[in-house]
């Protein structure tokens, strides 16, 4: 019974903490207007924590560079443990435009492991929601079956190819 | 070209055949060479003279076997950007910061980038690059090559 | 005896990479060292492995709320090089964009400074204001925030006829909202008591630091690259250059919610004005070999591109030189002697973005002390002897 | 000069206004007829001969040429790396890459973001 009170509870108020590892701060404000009144993920029970150890999920921004790399693992290590990390924006995902610059490693995935990957540059505030929906879909089935059933009424243009 | 003429003339006037290359390419836009000794006298001269405090920055660049160095300042409304090089050999200048503290920054990142040794710098310490990066290898350096690896 | 507390890459009050190391003597601020480069991406050296149409979109990327800054500085000295006259029209519309970009990017700084003085509602009404502007771009542009409107000859996209309404619509909402916020910020006292009076920087200091864009501004430094060196369609505009000589961060507040009126002035009088005729005029990939200093005038101050090309389709160098790297020396000699409750708020007030300054960092000027660390006890003893002699 | 409150008439209007917030999934906010997407590719329209001119202008090499055979090649859409800017549309001769409307792409790994579309 404890197990799935645990499992509702995370799935329905995933704490986020926002790491920017070197990018353009194009993806930070997109997050952050994913938090304001327009969009408003709050109403998922989604909260910016300041620190990593309150948080749940980890959203990136920005390319590795090499100074961060270490302090990204240092806290994502700091994370307590069903933790997530979603990487938001191209230069997250794979290092986007700075290919080629001595400075960036590359994509997030070069440090921590990574959940979900939302492309775009920056991706709009609902294709952030559209994430994070994407990762609770991960913990539990009723979120994936909601993307499905907005997908097959032509709300949402869920792309697999 | 009012402001223009008007400094150029200045500049001739006071340091004559010692600079070079004195052009307008447009207008608020002036080019000056000046030979590496002379920089900070004519830095202080402009100050004093033409009310010269801005400076917006400092370029280098690796030309083969000298590095280039342009000074952009703010002259009454005019970009003036003077220009010497330095010889890669031994890559020394000394500091405007006693001039114009705003350089401070400037200077620091063309030592870091480029290696030039920016002498009597009040804080010469290492700028952007992380502390990882290995002494003697300077990114903006022809020499430096980034290998680009597909991921 | 002072204490020197690391306030690390990730921290809530930044919202990007910097490190700072405060040296505090009790509640005091006594010395502060910055250390960036948590951004440096080596976009400089990354350039010259790019061809110009590439390094339009490198260029953007530098920092994604000025980008249209950059890209207009990055195409105007291409423009330059290649001698190309770009039509009126694309003139007007990059210029558009540049006024619509400074009032997202003010509305954006309001509600940050707002948040980091803890009046969350100035945060949240700022922002939910700032989607009109958001809205304005994306309808324009395509995208909201990386704007890529300008392309080496002109503009890409053009403004069709039935856009006009809703822009002319979406700036009469953002002139009135402006006209609340600028009351908001002059008298409402969450606000201004916790910015009245913090983080002094006067005139003569900020014109012997070199700061530049609002934050001089505020302190009476009359430098505005649209009035003092007009590019794109500035000389057709009249506005007027606002300065305040307050010398504090909330002279910084006013100039900037000042600015976004201008700014709203300025768009009206562009849609009004808005020439007919080509957007673009076809350039050719191959740059002649020259050099060129492109300045322009970003939301946080003068921006510079010096650019020089050796003839092929890839520059030789490009140096970018951002505002917000200009006003670094004045805003630590404005913390230094200030409480650590204001670091936040004073350090907001140049409107930081590492993104676009981390080529360069900085450290205090006057020469460096060396403490040793404090225990917790003794920490607890000295805070309460250092208030006990303060009220004697 | 300093009041206290002066927000509070701004609130109270708040308290009677439409509410700001759109219900994401729910509701969905009208995308602008421009917004640039996924790109599509049209093989109908592509010569595939070009070798590429859409690969070499992409600022963020988001665009793998996949040979079919010693002439003819067919761009493959890497959107993990892609920036979205629209540039191999105005780059392409033929005009066989168009930006759709489609901003929804969050996947659970790279590889399912690498789009072949033929």
């Amino acid at each position: 019974m404890f197990k799935n009170l645990t499992g509702w509870s995370r799935v329905k108020s995933p704490w986020i903490c926002h790491l920017n590892t070197g990018g353009c701060n194009g993806c930070d404000i997109e997050v952050l207007a994913a938090l304001m009144p327009r969009f408003d993920i709050e109403r998922f029970g989604i909260l910016l924590k300041a620190t990593p150890r309150h948080a749940d999920v980890l959203v990136c921004t920005g390319a590795i560079t090499r100074q961060m790399k270490d302090r990204a693992v240092r806290i994502y290590e700091q994370m307590p443990e069903p933790k997530f990390v979603i990487a938001v924006g191209s230069c997250a995902c794979s290092g986007g435009v700075f290919w080629g610059c001595y400075n960036v490693l590359g994509g997030i995935d070069k440090a921590i492991p990574v959940n979900v990957y939302i492309p775009g540059c920056p991706p709009r505030p609902d294709a952030i929601i559209h994430g994070v929906i994407k990762l609770l879909g991960a913990l539990d089935p009723r979120y994936t079956e909601l993307l499905e059933e907005l997908k097959r009424k032509g709300e949402i243009h869920v792309s697999g190819k | 070209m009012s402001a223009e003429s008007d400094i150029q003339d200045k500049l001739k006037e006071v340091f004559g055949e010692k600079i070079s290359e004195l052009k307008t390419i447009r207008e608020r836009r002036v080019f000056v060479r000046i030979p590496l000794p002379l920089v900070k006298e004519v830095i202080s001269y402009l100050k004093q003279n033409l009310g010269m405090t801005h400076i917006t920055t400092i370029t280098a660049i690796d030309v083969g076997e000298e590095i280039e160095v342009l000074y952009h300042f703010l002259c009454r409304g005019v970009a003036l950007s003077l220009r010497t090089s330095v010889p890669k050999a031994n890559p020394v200048i000394d500091t405007i910061t006693p001039i114009i503290p705003g350089a401070i920054l400037y200077e620091r990142e063309i030592q870091d980038l480029l290696g030039l040794k920016v002498k009597g710098h009040p804080d010469p310490r290492r700028l952007v690059l992380p502390e990882g990066w290995p002494e003697g290898v300077y990114p903006l350096r022809k020499e430096y090559k980034v290998k680009v690896e597909e991921s | 005896m002072s204490v020197s507390i690391p306030i690390g890459p990730q921290h809530p009050a930044l919202k990007e990479p910097t490190h700072l190391m405060v040296t505090l003597d009790g509640e005091r601020v006594v010395d502060i060292d910055m250390r960036l480069g948590y951004n440096h991406r080596g976009i400089e050296k990354g350039a010259e492995s790019r061809n110009y149409i590439q390094n339009i979109y490198l260029t953007e990327r530098i920092c994604g709320i000025c980008n249209v800054a950059h890209t207009s500085t990055f195409c105007q000295g291409v423009e330059e090089l290649l001698g190309l006259e770009v039509p009126k029209r694309g003139l007007f519309i990059r210029t558009l964009l540049c006024e619509l970009n400074r009032i997202h990017s003010h509305l954006l700084w309001l509600g940050v400074a707002g948040h980091e003085v803890g009046f969350d509602t100035l945060f949240m009404y700022s922002w939910r204001d700032r989607e009109i502007v958001m809205d304005l771009i994306e309808l324009i542009s395509g995208n909201r925030v990386n704007i890529g409107i300008n392309a080496i000859g002109g503009v890409r996209r053009d403004i069709s006829d039935d856009m006009r309404p809703q822009i002319l619509q979406g700036i009469g909402q953002l002139e009135d909202r402006s006209q609340y916020y600028l009351e908001v910020a002059s008298t409402e006292v969450t606000f201004v008591r916790r910015t009245q009076g913090v983080g002094k920087l006067p005139k003569e200091k900020a014109i012997e630091l070199c700061a530049v864009g609002p934050y001089a501004r505020a302190s009476g430094v009359e430098y505005d690259l649209r009035k003092d060196d007009p590019f794109a369609a500035y000389p057709y505009l009249d506005f007027k250059v606002i300065t305040s000589d307050r010398c504090d961060v909330l002279g910084t507040a006013i100039v900037r919610v000042l600015e976004i009126m201008e700014s709203c002035k300025m768009c009206r009088q562009i849609i009004e004005g808005l020439p007919p005729g080509e957007i673009k005029v076809k350039a050719p990939r191959k740059v002649p070999p020259g050099e060129v200093v492109s300045k322009t005038e970003a939301p946080r101050g003068e921006l510079i591109h010096y650019i020089r090309s050796n003839g092929s389709d890839r520059p030789e160098r490009l140096k970018v030189r951002t505002p917000t790297l200009a006003d670094i020396p004045s805003v630590l000699y404005s913390l230094r002697g200030g409480y650590i409750a204001d670091i936040p708020i004073v350090f907001a007030a140049i409107d930081p973005c590492m993104a676009c300054m981390d080529r360069v960092l900085l450290l205090d000027i006057d020469n460096r002390k060396t403490e040793s660390m404090m225990t917790w006890e003794e920490l607890r003893e000295y805070g309460m002897r250092w208030y006990a002699n303060r009220k004697g | 000069m300093t009041r206290i409150g002066s927000m509070f008439p701004e609130i109270w209007r708040h308290l009677f206004r439409k509410r700001a917030t759109v219900l994401y999934p729910f509701e969905r906010l009208n995308v602008p007829k421009g917004l640039r997407g996924k790109p599509v590719f049209d093989e109908k329209k592509c010569s595939l001969k070009c070798k590429g001119a859409c690969a070499i202008d992409c600022p963020a090499k988001a665009i793998v040429m996949e040979k079919i055979d010693e002439k003819a090649s067919r761009p493959v859409f890497l959107l993990d790396r892609c920036a979205f800017c629209g540039q191999c549309a105005e780059s392409c001769p033929f005009g066989s890459i168009t930006l759709s409307e489609e901003f929804e792409l969050a996947q659970y790994d790279r590889k399912s973001l690498i789009s072949k579309q033929w």
